[in-house]
C-alpha cells in the first residue's frame, strides 16, 4: 500500500517542483510551490512522522508561503518587466552541473545501509516532543533566538525609510 | 677593562644597543618646526653613542677568543630563548664601524635632508640600534629581531627621502632580503629542534648551537638557507641587481650607511653563522661560494666600468669589492679571514667616503651623471684632493687601508684557492680602470659644462666629516696592528673550530666519498 | 515500512530540480522558492532515514530545518522588497553592483 | 761615529716624505687661494705649454718650495753617501744592515715589518735615486718657474722619491710593493700634471693600469714566494734558497713560476715587451718628470728586481731564458722604433726602453752586476739626455717636433756639448761611460753559460741601431740649417744656469761614471763588481755553481776584445749612417721613407701595437661590459626579478575577474564545487 501512495505524492511533489522552478509568473510557481509542500506532508504522513506533517502543512505551506504571496503581491512586477529567461551559457551549465547532483545522490541513495531501528513511532509527536525537550532543548531555544532576529531583521530591511 | 667600572662593563652593550632608542624617543618631544634642534639632538646621540663605544674598543681583551662584556637575561624561558650579548674580535670593529659612521653620516645630512628631518632622525637612530644590535647578539632568535628591524627604517629612508625610482628600488631591497631572511628563519626553527631533539634541551643560544654535531644531508640544507639569505644580502653576484637601485635611490646618508654597515651584515653572517655551525657544508660548497665570489669581483668591476651614473658606479664598485671579502672568508684560514674583516672595515670607509663625495658635488649640481662633470679639479682642488684619497683607498693603494685587507685576503685564498686566487687579482686592475676612468672623466680634463666654473669648494662642515674618514683609510693603511691584534685569538679560534668540527663530523663518513654520495645518497 | 532508498532517491531527485532553479533563474523570487524546494528535499531525507532508524533525531533535525528556512524566506524577501523598492527590478543579473 | 750614521737611515726615505709635508702645506694654503681667484675671474688656463706661462710676479712661496724640494732630497743624498761610505767602512762579508721600524701587517704566520735594508746593492740605487734626483729637482726648480701648480709639482716630485726609496731600501717584498705602487701613483700624478690637456690624463692613467697589470703579476709572485718560504724577508728568502731547494720543497717549477710571476711586474714597471706602450705617452708629462722617472729610476725598478731576486731567477733556467730573449727582443725592437720618431722626447723614451732591454739582457744572462752598472751609466746619460731636450724644448717656447729644429749648437752651446757627451756615451764611444756598462752586458750575452751567440749579435745590431738613432736626432736638433718658425727663433734663448748647471755635472758623470768598472782585459780594476760580489755571490753561490761573474777564464782574452773592438765598429758605422743620411745628403731620408712607405709607415706608427692593444682588449672589454651591464644585468637577472613581480600581480588580476556581481555565477560555483566533492566522495 504505501509504495503506491509513496509513488503518487512523490510524482506530485516532483512535478510541482518541476513547474515551480519553469513558470514565468512568480505567482504560478508560488502556488506550485504550495502543492509541492502538501505533498511532501503527505510524505511525512507516510513515514509516520505526524508531527512533521502537521507543522509542514501549518508553517510551512500555511505562514511561509502566504508570506511569500503577500510579497508577490507587494513587488507587483508588471508583465513586461518579468526578465526574459533563455537558457544559455552558464546557467544552461548549472542546469546539467544540477541533473550530475541527481545522478550523484542516486549512486549514494543505493549506497545506503543502515540497519533498521526498533520503535516505530518516532516520528510521533510524544517521541518528537519528548526528544525536542531532553536532548535538543538549547537547540530548540537557540531556534527561537533565530526566529526573533529574522523578523527583526526583515522589519528592519523592508521598512520604508520614514 | 679593570678601569671600567663593573657596573657599567656589564650593561655596557645593552646601553650601546639601546641609548640610540632613548635617544629616539626624545627626538619624538622636538619641535617639529625646528629641524636645527633636531638635527643637533641626533648628532649629539650619535655622537655620544660613538663615545660610549670607545671603552668596548680600548677594553677589549685581543688574548682571548671568549665573548667579552657578556650579558645574559633569560628572555623567553620557555623557549629557551635569552637576551644574551656579547662582542668578540670578529663583531667588535663591525661595531665600532657602525658607530663610528653614524655621526659622519647624520653631519651629511645638515642640508641635504630638508623635508621631513624629525622622522628622517628617528628612522636613523633605530637603524643604528638594529646594527648595533645584529653585530652584538649571540642569541639567534635576538640575532632575527634585530636583523628584521634594520630593513623597515631602511625601506624608509629610501622610500620617502629617495630620488626618482625611490618606491621600486625600496621595495625590491626589502623584499630581496626578506625573501632571504624567511628562508633563515625556517634554517633556525631546523636548528633549534634538532638541537632538542639531540640534547633535549630547547634553546637558541649560538655557543651551546657550536657545540651541536649535525648530520651532514642536514648541514647542507641549512647552510643552504643560511647562506642564501646572507648572500642575498652581501649582494654575492647572482643577487645583487637591488644594490645599485637602492644605492641611486637611497639619500646619501642612507647610502653611506647602507653600503658601510648593512651589506656586512651579510658577510659577518656568513663567518659567525653559516660557517661554524655548518662546517662540513660549508668547506664542501666553497667551490659554488669561490666562484660566484671571483665572478662577482670581475663582473662587478666591469659593470661598474661602463655605468653613466656616479652612485651606480660605487654600488657595483661595492659588488666586487665585497666579492673580495666572502673570497676572504672562504678561504678558511687565519690570514683571509682576517683580510675580510679588515676588508669589511675598509669597504666601510672608503666606499662610504665614496657615496658621501658623491653626495657633495650632488647637493651642488642636483646631478650624479659622469658627463655633467669635468675639469672640477681646478675649481675645488680640496675636494679633488679627498677624492683623490678616497679613490686611491678604494682602488687598494699601499698605504691606504683597501690594500692591507685586499692583500691579506689573496694571500689566505692564494693557499686555498690558488686558481681562484689568479682570477680574483684581476679585480686589483679593473679596479684600478673603472676608478682612475671615473675620476678622469670628473676631475681632470677642461671645465666642460659652465656650470661647473662656479662650485663652491668643501665647506668646513663637509671637511669635518670627511677628515676622520680620511684618518681612518692612513691609520689602517699605515699601522693596521691595533685592529689585526684584537681579532687574532677569536680568528685563530673560530678556524680551529671550523676545523676540529669538520673533522668530527667527517669522521664517521667514508673515505674520500664524493660530494653527491655525501649529500644526496647518490651510490658514489 | 518501506526501505528509504526510494525516498533518498526522491529527496536527490528534488534537490536537483531546486538546484537547477537557483542556478537557472534570473527571477530572484524564483530562486526563493526553489531554495524552498531544496530544504523540503533535505527534510524527506530527514524524515525518512528518522523514521526508518526509529530514532526522533531526524524529525528533530526538519523541524529545525524549517525554522530555519522560515527565518530565512522572511529576510530573503524583505531584502528582495528593500531592493525592488530601490533598483525596481528583481532580475539579479542586473543586481551586479558588487562587480570587480 | 761613521758606522753610527747607518741607524739614521730612515732618514733616507723620511726626507722626501718631510718635503712632500711642507710643499703640501705650502700648496694647500698658499697656492690654493691664488689658483682660486684666478680661476674665479674666468683665466682660461694656459699652463699646458711646456716651456712658458703667463709671466706674473712669482709669489713669494715659490722660492721657498723651489728651495724646500731639492733641498730635501739633497739632504737625502748626503745622508745616503754617509751611510754608503759607513757601510763601505766595513769588511766586505758584512756589508748589510738591516732596521726595522714597526710591524706593518702580521696575520696568523704572516709577518711583514716595515724594514729597511742597506746593502751594496740597495746602496747603488739610493745613490742614483738621490743624486741623479737631486740634479732633477734642482733643474726643474728652474724649468717649472713659470708653471701655476709649482708647488703641487714639487709635492708630487718628493713623494715620488720618497716611494722610489721606499722601494729600494724595502727589506721585504712588500714593502718593495708599496713603494712600486707607490711610483706607479706619482707617476701617473705627474704625467697627468696638467690634467687640463685630455691627452696627458689619458697617458697618465694609461701608465697607472700598465704598471697595475705588472702589480697583478708580482702580487701573484709575492703570495707564492710566502706559502713556499714561509716568508717575504729577503734575508730569510734568500738563506733558505739551498736549504730548500736540497729538500725538494722548492722545485724548479715553483722557481719558475715565482720568478716569471715577479718578471711579469718587472716587465710593467720597467717598460718591456708586451706592456712598454705606457711609456712612449708618458713623454706627455713635464720633461724632467721624464728624466726622473721615465729614463733614471722608477723604470729601472724592474731591473732592481729582478737583480734583487737573483738567486731565484738563477735556481730557473727557463725564467733566465725568458729574461734574456724579453730584454733582446725588446732592445732591438724599441730600437727600430727609435728610428722614425719625430718628437725629440719620443726618440728618447724608445730609447730608454730599448737600453732596459739591455739591462734585462745582462740579468737574464746572470751578469747581474753588468745590469746595475749599465743601470747607473744609464741613469746618468739618459737623464742628461732627457733634461737636454727640456733645455732645448725650453728655448723653442714648447717646440718638440725636430723637424722644426735645427742649427741649435750655435744657440745653445752648453746644452749642446753636454747632450753630445751623453750621445757618445750612449752610443758605446770607447772611454764614456756607456761603453763600459754596455760593453761589459754584449760580453756577459756571448760568453756568460746563459748567454748565446744570437743574444751578442742582436744586442749588437741594437747597439748600432741605437747610435744611429742617437747621432740622426743630434744632427737634426743641433746641425744644419734652422728650421724654426721665424718668430721661435727670435728669442731662442741658453737656459739659465739653474737648468744647465745640473747638465754639466751629468756630463761628468756620464764621462767618469763607466770607469769604476773597467775590465780586466782593458787592464782596470772592475771595482763595482767587487762592490756587489757579495750581494750577488750569496745568490751565486746559491746558484749552481759559480756563473761566472766574469767567466773571462775559459774565454782567450783575444776573443773578449775582438768582440768589444766588434760592437765599438758597429756603433761606429750606425754613426757614420747617420751623418752620410742627415748630414751630407739631407733628402736622402725622405727617399728611402717614399721608396718603402709601406714599412716606413709602419715604424713611424710603432708598428700600430698601441692600436692593436686598444682594439684587441680596450674596445673588446668596454663594449663587453656594456653588453654584460645591459643584457645579463639589467635585463636578465632584473628580468627574473620584475617576471616574478609581474606575475604574481597578473594572477592576482586574473583571480579577481571571478567576482563578476551575479549571485548566479556565485550559486553556480558552489553548485559545481558540490558536484565534484560528491564526485570525489563516490569514487574515492
Amino acid at each position: 500500500m504505501e509504495p503506491i501512495l509513496f509513488i503518487i505524492f512523490g510524482a506530485i511533489a516532483v512535478g510541482g517542483a518541476i513547474m515551480v522552478v519553469t513558470r514565468k509568473h512568480p505567482m504560478s510557481s508560488a502556488l506550485y510551490l504550495i502543492l509541492t509542500l502538501f505533498a511532501v506532508a503527505a510524505l511525512f504522513v507516510l513515514r509516520q512522522a505526524h508531527f512533521l506533517a502537521a507543522i509542514q502543512v501549518i508553517v510551512y505551506a500555511g505562514a511561509v508561503m502566504v508570506l511569500f504571496i503577500f510579497v508577490i503581491m507587494l513587488i507587483n512586477v508588471p508583465e513586461n518587466k518579468l526578465p526574459m529567461e533563455r537558457l544559455t551559457g552558464l546557467r544552461l551549465l548549472g542546469v546539467v552541473a544540477a541533473g550530475f547532483l541527481i545522478l550523484e545522490s542516486a549512486i549514494l541513495a543505493r549506497r545506503f545501509a543502515m540497519p533498521a531501528g526498533s520503535t516505530a513511532d518516532a516520528g510521533s509527536v510524544q517521541a518528537v516532543g519528548r526528544a525536542l525537550f531532553t536532548d535538543y532543548l538549547l537547540a530548540f531555544e537557540i531556534t527561537s533566538v533565530l526566529l526573533l532576529a529574522a523578523v527583526i531583521g526583515a522589519i528592519a530591511l523592508a521598512k520604508r525609510k520614514i | 677593562m679593570t678601569w671600567i667600572p663593573a657596573y657599567l662593563s656589564s650593561n655596557l652593550l645593552t646601553a650601546l644597543i639601546f641609548f640610540p632608542l632613548a635617544g629616539a624617543l626624545l627626538l619624538f618631544f622636538l619641535p617639529r618646526e625646528n629641524p636645527r634642534l633636531i638635527r643637533n639632538a641626533t648628532l649629539l646621540v650619535t655622537l655620544v653613542e660613538f663615545l660610549l663605544s670607545l671603552p668596548v674598543a680600548i677594553g677589549f681583551n685581543g688574548a682571548t677568543a671568549a665573548m667579552q662584556f657578556v650579558q645574559r637575561v633569560p628572555w623567553i624561558p620557555g623557549y629557551g630563548i635569552e637576551y644574551h650579548v656579547g662582542v668578540d674580535g670578529i663583531s667588535l670593529w663591525l661595531v665600532m664601524l657602525t658607530t663610528f659612521l653614524m655621526p659622519i653620516a647624520i653631519l651629511s645630512t645638515y642640508e641635504a635632508v630638508e623635508k621631513h628631518v624629525k622622522e628622517f632622525m628617528i628612522f636613523m637612530l633605530v637603524l643604528e640600534v638594529g646594527m648595533v644590535g645584529v653585530f652584538l647578539a649571540i642569541d639567534l632568535f635576538l640575532f632575527y629581531i634585530f636583523w628584521e628591524l634594520v630593513l623597515i627604517p631602511m625601506y624608509f629612508l629610501i622610500g620617502v627621502w629617495g630620488s626618482e625610482r625611490r618606491i621600486y628600488s625600496a621595495i625590491k631591497f626589502f623584499l630581496y632580503t626578506f625573501a632571504g631572511s624567511v628562508l633563515m628563519l625556517v634554517a633556525i626553527i631546523a636548528l633549534y629542534f634538532h638541537h632538542y631533539a639531540a640534547t633535549g634541551v630547547y634553546t637558541t643560544n649560538l655557543l651551546r648551537m657550536y657545540e651541536l654535531s649535525i648530520p651532514v644531508k642536514l648541514q647542507f640544507w641549512m647552510f643552504a638557507a643560511f647562506a642564501l639569505a646572507f648572500a642575498f644580502k652581501v649582494p654575492m653576484f647572482p643577487f645583487h641587481t637591488w644594490l645599485p637601485d637602492a644605492h641611486v635611490d637611497a639619500p646619501t646618508a642612507g647610502s653611506v650607511i647602507l653600503a658601510a654597515v648593512l651589506l656586512k651584515m651579510g658577510t659577518y653572517g656568513f663567518l659567525r653563522f653559516a660557517m661554524p655551525l655548518f662546517p662540513v657544508a660549508a668547506v664542501d660548497l666553497m667551490p659554488l661560494v669561490a666562484t660566484l665570489a671571483v665572478i662577482g669581483i670581475i663582473y662587478g668591476a666591469l659593470v661598474a666600468m661602463v655605468q653613466k651614473d656616479m652612485k651606480k658606479l660605487v654600488a657595483y664598485s661595492s659588488v666586487s669589492h665585497l666579492g673580495f671579502v666572502m673570497l676572504g672568508l672562504f678561504a678558511f684560514n687565519v690570514q683571509g679571514i682576517e683580510g675580510g674583516i679588515l676588508q669589511m672595515i675598509n669597504h666601510g670607509v672608503s666606499t662610504g667616503a665614496l657615496f658621501l663625495i658623491v653626495g657633495i658635488i650632488y647637493e651642488r649640481r642636483h646631478t650624479r651623471l659622469i658627463e655633467e662633470f669635468g675639469g672640477l679639479s681646478k675649481v675645488v682642488p680640496l675636494y679633488a684632493l679627498v677624492f683623490m684619497i678616497v679613490t686611491l683607498s678604494s682602488v687598494g693603494l699601499p698605504g691606504t687601508n683597501g690594500f692591507v685587507g685586499e692583500f691579506l685576503i689573496l694571500l689566505g685564498a692564494f693557499k686555498t684557492a690558488k686558481w681562484y686566487t689568479v682570477f680574483a687579482a684581476t679585480g686589483v686592475i679593473l679596479s684600478a680602470v673603472y676608478m682612475l676612468w671615473m675620476f678622469q672623466r670628473v676631475m681632470f680634463g677642461k671645465i666642460t659644462n659652465e656650470k661647473n666654473r662656479h662650485l663652491p669648494d668643501l665647506k668646513p662642515r663637509e671637511i669635518a666629516y670627511m677628515l676622520p674618514l680620511l684618518v681612518m683609510i692612513f691609520w689602517i693603511g699605515v699601522y693596521p696592528q691595533t685592529f689585526l691584534r684584537k681579532m687574532d685569538a677569536s680568528v685563530s679560534a673560530a678556524v680551529t673550530r671550523i676545523e676540529t668540527k669538520r673533522q668530527a663530523a667527517l669522521g664517521e663518513r667514508p673515505q674520500g666519498e664524493t660530494l653527491l654520495a655525501r649529500y644526496f645518497d647518490v651510490k658514489k | 515500512m518501506m526501505e528509504p532508498t526510494a525516498y533518498l532517491l526522491l529527496s536527490g531527485i528534488l534537490f536537483g530540480i531546486g538546484v537547477a532553479g537557483v542556478v537557472a533563474r534570473k527571477n530572484a523570487l524564483i530562486i526563493l522558492m526553489s531554495v524552498e524546494i531544496m530544504l523540503n528535499a533535505v527534510n524527506v531525507a530527514f524524515i525518512a532515514v528518522g523514521s526508518h532508524l526509529g530514532d526522533p533525531t531526524g524529525s528533530i533535525f526538519a523541524f529545525m530545518v524549517m525554522t530555519v528556512a522560515a527565518a530565512e524566506a522572511a529576510v530573503g524577501l524583505a531584502i528582495l522588497i528593500a531592493i525592488y523598492r530601490l533598483k525596481e527590478t528583481i532580475d539579479i543579473t542586473e543586481l551586479s553592483v558588487l562587480k570587480w | 761615529m761613521v758606522t753610527g750614521i747607518l741607524d739614521y737611515i730612515w732618514l733616507v726615505p723620511a726626507l722626501p716624505l718631510l718635503g712632500v709635508l711642507l710643499n703640501g702645506a705650502i700648496a694647500l694654503f698658499c697656492e690654493r687661494p691664488l689658483l682660486l681667484a684666478e680661476a674665479a675671474h674666468g683665466d682660461e688656463g694656459h699652463g699646458h705649454g711646456d716651456a712658458h706661462g703667463g709671466h706674473h710676479a712669482p709669489a713669494p712661496y715659490r722660492k721657498l718650495v723651489a728651495f724646500i724640494g731639492p733641498a730635501v732630497v739633497g739632504a737625502a743624498f748626503v745622508v745616503s753617501v754617509l751611510a754608503v761610505l759607513a757601510l763601505a767602512a766595513r769588511p766586505a762579508h758584512d756589508r748589510f744592515f738591516v732596521q726595522v721600524l714597526f710591524p706593518w701587517i702580521q696575520a696568523g704566520g704572516f709577518s711583514a715589518p716595515a724594514a729597511l735594508q742597506l746593502d751594496p746593492l740597495s746602496s747603488v740605487m739610493i745613490l742614483v735615486v738621490t743624486g741623479v734626483g737631486f740634479l732633477i729637482h734642482v733643474y726643474s726648480a728652474g724649468y717649472m718657474s713659470h708653471e701655476k701648480a709649482f708647488a703641487r709639482y714639487f709635492v708630487y716630485l718628493n713623494l715620488f722619491t720618497f716611494a722610489m726609496l721606499t722601494l729600494v731600501l724595502g727589506s721585504n717584498y712588500l714593502v718593495m710593493f708599496v713603494g712600486w705602487e707607490g711610483v706607479g701613483l706619482c707617476s701617473y700624478l705627474l704625467i697627468g700634471y696638467w690634467y687640463e690637456k685630455k691627452s696627458a690624463s689619458d697617458a697618465g692613467k694609461k701608465a697607472f693600469i700598465v704598471n697595475r697589470i705588472g702589480d697583478f703579476g708580482f702580487m701573484l709572485g709575492v703570495f707564492l714566494i710566502f706559502w713556499t718560504f714561509g716568508t717575504v724577508n729577503y734575508t730569510e728568502v734568500f738563506a733558505k734558497v739551498p736549504l730548500l731547494s736540497a729538500n725538494g720543497v722548492l722545485t724548479t717549477e715553483i722557481a719558475t713560476a715565482i720568478t716569471l710571476l715577479l718578471f711579469v711586474g718587472a716587465i710593467g714597471k720597467s717598460a718591456q715587451i708586451p706592456l712598454y706602450v705606457w711609456l712612449p705617452d708618458a713623454m706627455e708629462g713635464p720633461t724632467p718628470v721624464s728624466a726622473l722617472i721615465h729614463a733614471a729610476t722608477m723604470v729601472t725598478a724592474g731591473v732592481y728586481m729582478v737583480a734583487r731576486s737573483s738567486s731565484l731567477f738563477l735556481l730557473s733556467p727557463v725564467s733566465m731564458g725568458v729574461v734574456a730573449t724579453v730584454g733582446a727582443a725588446t732592445a732591438i725592437f724599441s730600437a727600430t722604433i727609435g728610428i722614425t720618431q719625430n718628437d725629440i722626447k719620443r726618440v728618447l723614451a724608445y730609447s730608454t726602453v730599448s737600453q732596459l732591454g739591455y739591462m734585462f739582457l745582462a740579468c737574464g744572462v746572470g751578469a747581474f752586476t753588468a745590469g746595475i752598472f749599465h743601470l747607473m751609466t744609464h741613469a746618468f746619460f739618459k737623464a742628461l739626455l732627457f733634461l737636454g731636450s727640456g733645455s732645448v724644448i725650453h728655448a723653442l717656447s714648447g717646440e718638440q717636433d725636430m723637424r722644426k729644429m735645427g742649427s741649435l749648437k750655435k744657440h745653445l752651446p752648453i746644452t749642446f756639448t753636454t747632450m753630445f757627451i751623453a750621445t757618445l756615451a750612449i752610443a758605446g764611444i770607447p772611454g764614456l761611460s756607456g761603453f763600459f756598462s754596455k760593453d761589459e752586458i754584449l760580453w756577459k750575452a756571448f760568453s756568460s753559460e746563459h748567454g748565446h751567440i744570437a743574444l751578442w749579435a742582436v744586442a749588437a745590431l741594437a747597439a748600432g741601431i741605437t747610435a744611429f738613432y742617437m747621432f740622426r736626432l743630434v744632427f737634426l736638433t743641433f746641425f744644419g740649417e734652422s728650421r724654426m718658425e721665424p718668430e721661435v727663433e727670435k728669442h731662442v734663448h741658453e737656459s739659465p744656469y739653474s737648468m744647465t748647471v745640473p747638465l754639466m755635472l751629468l756630463a761628468v758623470l756620464s764621462v767618469v761614471g763607466g770607469w769604476i768598472g773597467i775590465p780586466e782585459v782593458l787592464k782596470g780594476h772592475n771595482y763595482f763588481e767587487e762592490w756587489l760580489a757579495p750581494v750577488f755571490a750569496q745568490g751565486a753561490a746559491g746558484g749552481h755553481g759559480a756563473a761566472g761573474a766574469h767567466g773571462a777564464a775559459h774565454h782567450p782574452v783575444a776573443l773578449e776584445l775582438g768582440l768589444m773592438a766588434g760592437s765599438v765598429a758597429v756603433a761606429l758605422c750606425g754613426i757614420g749612417l747617420a751623418y752620410y743620411l742627415y748630414r751630407v745628403r739631407t733628402n736622402k731620408p725622405k727617399e728611402i721613407a717614399e721608396a718603402v712607405p709601406g714599412l716606413y709607415d709602419v715604424v713611424l706608427n710603432k708598428y700600430y701595437v698601441d692600436e692593436i692593444y686598444d682594439f684587441l682588449f680596450v674596445r673588446r672589454i668596454v663594449n663587453g661590459s656594456i653588453v654584460l651591464w645591459q643584457a645579463f644585468d639589467a635585463a636578465f637577472i632584473d628580468g627574473i626579478v620584475n617576471g616574478i613581480a609581474a606575475a604574481v600581480r597578473g594572477a592576482g588580476d586574473g583571480v579577481r575577474r571571478l567576482q563578476t556581481g551575479v549571485v548566479g555565477n556565485y550559486a553556480f560555483s558552489l553548485l559545481l564545487g558540490a558536484v565534484l566533492l560528491v564526485g570525489y566522495i563516490l569514487t574515492r
